[in-house]
């Protein structure tokens, strides 16, 4: 068994509403020091046999992000 | 985990004085000698974690059953009902060809731990009761309590929980017609999530529930099995028990509303076809009740491999999966011959189907894992026999305190300064202000069918499109006169709820109610309770109603302290024509406003 | 008679519903279901709302690979009429019939409500019965209704007239330029988040305003044979 | 600024719904050698000055994760 994570985020100049509402509500529990936050996807892909980073990236490029509003990172890691 | 023996039968037999955690599992000493006598020997894991479940006050309502007794006794001969208490959810006949089905049902404690996905899984569970009587579930209503409204609690507790009502309701596609939300500080810690929801079928297409015909198959179909909601039985595992073993249990489920729909589209296709023998919902007793209830009704019994349940983690134990709570699951009775067909609708709609057993004429239900039998019971035992109490009453020693305490002592206002203040007061007030941060975020359009919702006295949905049949609806309650008076209290809620279905011009013909109360080991808690059910079980006499089910839930305190008994009662309504119905507010300059009554 | 096509997904739940409105707007209505590449003869489509396939992922992003989805992207390529409604739309913006994406509503929540819109073209398969400047009342309900595409983009449908319907006082979900429809290029396909189909009846809608669209596409496909 | 990625996820035993969506529909895109996929948040907190991951944890306790139905895994990343 090996994981593939795909990592997906919002591109940095499509508004982020969930981030921003985690960002506002800080100041309530007495945190002033963050400058933004941002909320995207992580995705874990287990293979039934090895980590297969083409198909990974295939899922990716198909289903797992919008071109249009995100980007993503992949990777190889250890399964847990 | 592998070796873990499984604690089977013929081991139960052969260790006799092995020491059960049947205090943990909350059962009494005598509840627990009950079970070894109807048995003839001590009960094994498996058998122990269903008794255990299935003669808890949820399953058994052991406290409430003896006040409940009234609502048939009390009630007015009504030809239109075709199924009453004791099943899965009320029957009514509308006419000759079509009936409705509905219930409201508690989601409370889940929904203070996780309120999203406890209000979703509520709302999840009343929709397959619908189900489960042959109908297509066709809308849902909401009735949520809360602590006070600048509680950091509440600002947590109430955005989960209207988006679970609404995350999971407009999934399934079920417009939401109505409902309530109330802030009083007595529920701070106990807030209420009441969740109803209402089907129609076919007259002829009343599913039963009871597993008859032996040789017949039993069927679970969809969602896998998994350790949701098992938190309890989790001392079963005792020679491994530790914080690591608690861990996996999580006593909360996750929802799956796509998978729901899925589950609706097709049991109303094996409906249709006439597919199956017995249906019934898999909720809060899991596999446990589905299986007792059904061969227990049929006066019949079954042969179960429990290995052939679809799990979401291999390494499950019979105790486990026969206790969980695993959202999305129905269980049917079926013909052999049938079979095919049934496996073919499930694989139509993408849903999981497996047969898991057969119907026998044994009288026992036989739980076989991996050829180990871990369950041999009478059905009979868990699903009617078990414990019933007649608690102590007694009247609430603060009572005569609280009714001394009159709104005639209360200052009144003397300027019209003063006036104003109440007024902007009043209209600020939580318990008064305008609801629609709640209301849109339901869809109240799905299915082209609601005539009123929001922000009428109650909702109404359209049955019919040729003659414009259809129903009304209101669930209501004031907790705050039930805790002065839980008698008059409940009779208010229903007079409420009554009111406000019959203003829209409908007939009022059926009561479902929740009943939300502290403990029933408290006597003031059970004195309020059987002063609430006296109080409904009387009103709908007076009325000419009666009560078709709902739910009873206890333990709603923090600590010492009960919640506000809160009897929240729904009543239905029949309109021939929904064209005909009367929305409020005024509808032309001009028209003349007659008050009835003093 | 000119037969709509409705698509059922597993998910689906407005589909009763768009196929009441054509209905009641005079066309014969064909039920399509997802797995059927085959569109039955069908002269326009219409992609209801609802939550396909749970819409768990992103909203339309799995029911674009429906073998449906194929034959109806080649059909609209070709000029046949579409029609996405709330999770259509989705499903058209994933499918890249459309372009742009909807994203969660700015403020997060659901939001069901009756809303104003303006009519901004009227020069579409579908919204040729109304005047353009038109201002029209129809329920939206959604969660992720918010349209972004880049500025580009965003300059080029208003440059190109392909804005269809805007939002009037008040936008319910912070959608880029208060867009609520968008069309292609060539007018035929037509993706709109608010839902017409549940203001088609007196009893259960706050308008009729919904029915517009539906005797648009059918006055479209009625020239159309008449043309040919 | 400094960076800190809050990876959470469902609890292994707990029902994913996403993931198994994304599962079910890859058979359709041609995949067929994954075994599961999984579904989770990925939060990144972009902090004024250092990276503080005492604060970011009391954040993931409060206010990112259920601890009820959720895991997290916290750690420092370059910024991009
Ligand atoms: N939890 C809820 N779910 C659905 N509808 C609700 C809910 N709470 C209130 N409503 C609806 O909002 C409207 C106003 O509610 P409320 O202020 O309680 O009215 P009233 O005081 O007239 O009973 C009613 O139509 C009611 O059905």
């Amino acid at each position: 068994m090996a994981r593939v994570v795909v990592d997906v985020m919002l591109k940095p100049e499509i508004l982020d509403p969930q981030g921003q509402a985690v960002a506002n509500a800080l100041p309530r529990l007495g945190v002033n020091d963050v400058a933004s936050v941002r909320i995207g996807r992580r995705v874990e892909i287990d293979f039934a046999g090895d980590a297969d980073l083409e198909r990974a990236r295939e899922i990716a490029d198909k289903l797992l992000a919008n071109p249009v509003i995100e980007d993503y990172e992949i990777r190889v890691v250890e399964a847990a | 985990m592998n070796d873990i023996t499984i604690d089977s039968v013929k081991n139960a037999e052969a260790t006799p004085d092995e020491l059960q955690p049947y205090l943990e599992l909350g059962l009494k000493d005598d509840e627990y000698q009950r079970i070894r006598q109807i048995l003839g020997r001590r009960p094994t894991q498996s058998e122990l974690a269903m008794y255990s479940i299935m003669w808890s006050e949820h399953c058994s309502y052991k406290s409430s059953k003896v006040h409940l007794r009234q609502f048939g006794e009390k009630a007015p001969p009504s030809d239109r009902m075709l199924a009453g208490i004791g099943e899965n959810a009320g029957v009514i006949q509308i006419n000759e060809k079509i009936a409705v089905t509905f219930k409201v049902e508690s989601h409370n404690h889940p929904s203070f731990v996780e309120p999203y996905q406890g209000a979703a899984t509520g709302v999840g569970g009343i929709v397959r009761d619908i189900l489960a009587m042959g109908a297509r579930p066709i809308l849902v209503m909401d009735s949520l309590r809360f602590g006070a409204a600048d509680h950091p609690d509440t600002q947590r507790v109430l955005p989960g929980v209207v988006a679970g009502v609404g995350g999971y309701g407009n999934c399934l596609g079920l417009p939401n017609v109505g409902g309530e939300v109330f802030f009083d500080e007595c529920y701070q810690g106990n807030p209420l999530v009441n969740a109803l929801s209402l089907g129609v079928l076919p007259v002829d297409g009343l599913q039963r529930k009871e597993a008859d015909g032996p040789g017949n198959i039993v069927v679970l179909m969809g969602a896998k099995t998994g350790r949701d909601g098992i938190g309890g039985v989790s001392v079963l595992a005792s020679a491994t028990f530790d914080d690591e073993s608690q861990q996996r249990r999580p006593s909360v489920q996750v929802g799956d509303p796509f998978m729901e729909k899925l589950l609706i589209e097709s049991c109303l296709e094996l409906y249709a076809a006439k597919l199956i023998v017995g249906v019934q919902d898999l909720g809060g007793a899991g596999l446990t009740c589905a299986l007792t209830e059904t061969a227990a009704s049929a006066g019949t019994g079954m042969d179960i491999q429990l290995e052939k349940v679809h799990l979401r983690e291999a390494s499950m134990e019979p105790h486990e999966i026969l206790a969980s709570e695993s959202q999305e699951r129905m269980l049917f009775i079926v013909e052999p011959g049938k079979l095919d067909a049934v496996l073919g609708i499930a694989q139509l709609w993408g849903v999981i189907a497996t047969p898991i057993g057969v119907v026998t004429d044994t009288g026992r239900v036989r739980i076989t894992f991996h050829g180990e039998t871990v369950v041999d019971v009478p059905p009979g035992s868990l699903a009617d026999d078990g414990p019933v109490y007649a608690r102590p009453l007694r009247e609430p020693a603060d009572l005569i305190l609280l009714q001394a305490d009159r709104a005639e002592t209360l200052p009144r206002p003397h300027h019209d300064f003063q006036l104003k203040d109440t007024l902007l007061k009043l209209a600020a007030s939580p318990n008064l202000c305008d609801r629609s941060w709640v209301t849109e975020q339901y869809d109240r359009y799905v299915l082209g069918n609601t005539v009123l919702a929001q922000p009428e006295d109650s909702g109404i949905v359209r049955l019919d499109e040729e003659t414009g049949l259809g129903v009304a609806l209101s669930l209501d309650c004031n907790s705050r006169f039930a805790r002065l008076d839980p008698y008059e209290g409940a009779k208010l809620a229903l007079a409420e709820a009554y009111r406000n279905v019959a203003v829209t011009g409908a007939e009022p013909v059926a009561v479902t109610d929740c009943l939300n109360f502290g403990s029933p080991e408290d006597p003031s808690v059970m004195w309020q309770f059987a002063e609430a059910v006296r109080g409904i079980a009387d009103g709908c006499q007076e009325l000419g109603i009666p009560v078709t089910g709902g739910n009873v839930s206890f333990y709603n305190q923090t600590g010492a302290v009960a919640i506000h008994p809160t009897p929240v009662v729904g009543v239905l309504g029949v309109l021939e024509n929904t064209a005909q119905r009367i929305p409020m507010g005024f509808s032309h300059t001009g028209d003349v406003l007659v008050l009835l009554g003093e | 008679m000119s037969k709509i096509g409705v698509v059922t997904f597993p998910g689906s739940l407005d589909d009763g519903d768009a196929a009441r409105a054509a209905r009641i707007s005079g066309a014969e209505v064909v039920r399509l279901w997802h797995a059927d590449p085959d569109l039955h003869g069908v002269d326009a489509v219409v992609l209801p709302g609802g939550f396909s396939y749970g819409d768990y992922l992103r909203c339309g992003a799995i029911a674009r690979f429906a073998p449906v989805m194929e034959t109806i992207a080649d059909a609209a390529r070709g000029g046949m009429p579409v029609l996405g409604i709330c999770n259509g739309f989705q499903i058209l913006c994933e499918a890249h019939l459309l372009p742009g994406a909807l994203t969660r509503n700015q403020h997060l929540h659901f939001r069901n409500r009756d809303q104003w819109l303006r009519v901004e073209n009227s020069s579409t398969a579908w919204t040729n019965h109304f005047t353009e400047g038109q201002e029209i009342l129809i329920p939206v309900k959604n969660g992720e209704g918010c349209y972004v595409a880049d500025r580009r983009t965003l300059d080029e449908l208003e440059a190109g007239g392909q804005i269809v319907a805007r939002y009037i006082r008040g936008n319910p979900n912070g959608s880029s330029r208060d867009i609520a429809a968008i069309r292609n290029e060539a007018g035929n396909v037509l993706g709109i988040m608010p839902h017409p189909e549940h203001a088609v009846e007196a009893l259960t809608g706050p308008s009729l305003d919904g029915l517009g669209f539906f005797s648009s596409v059918l006055k479209h496909l009625a020239d159309a044979k008449a043309a040919a």
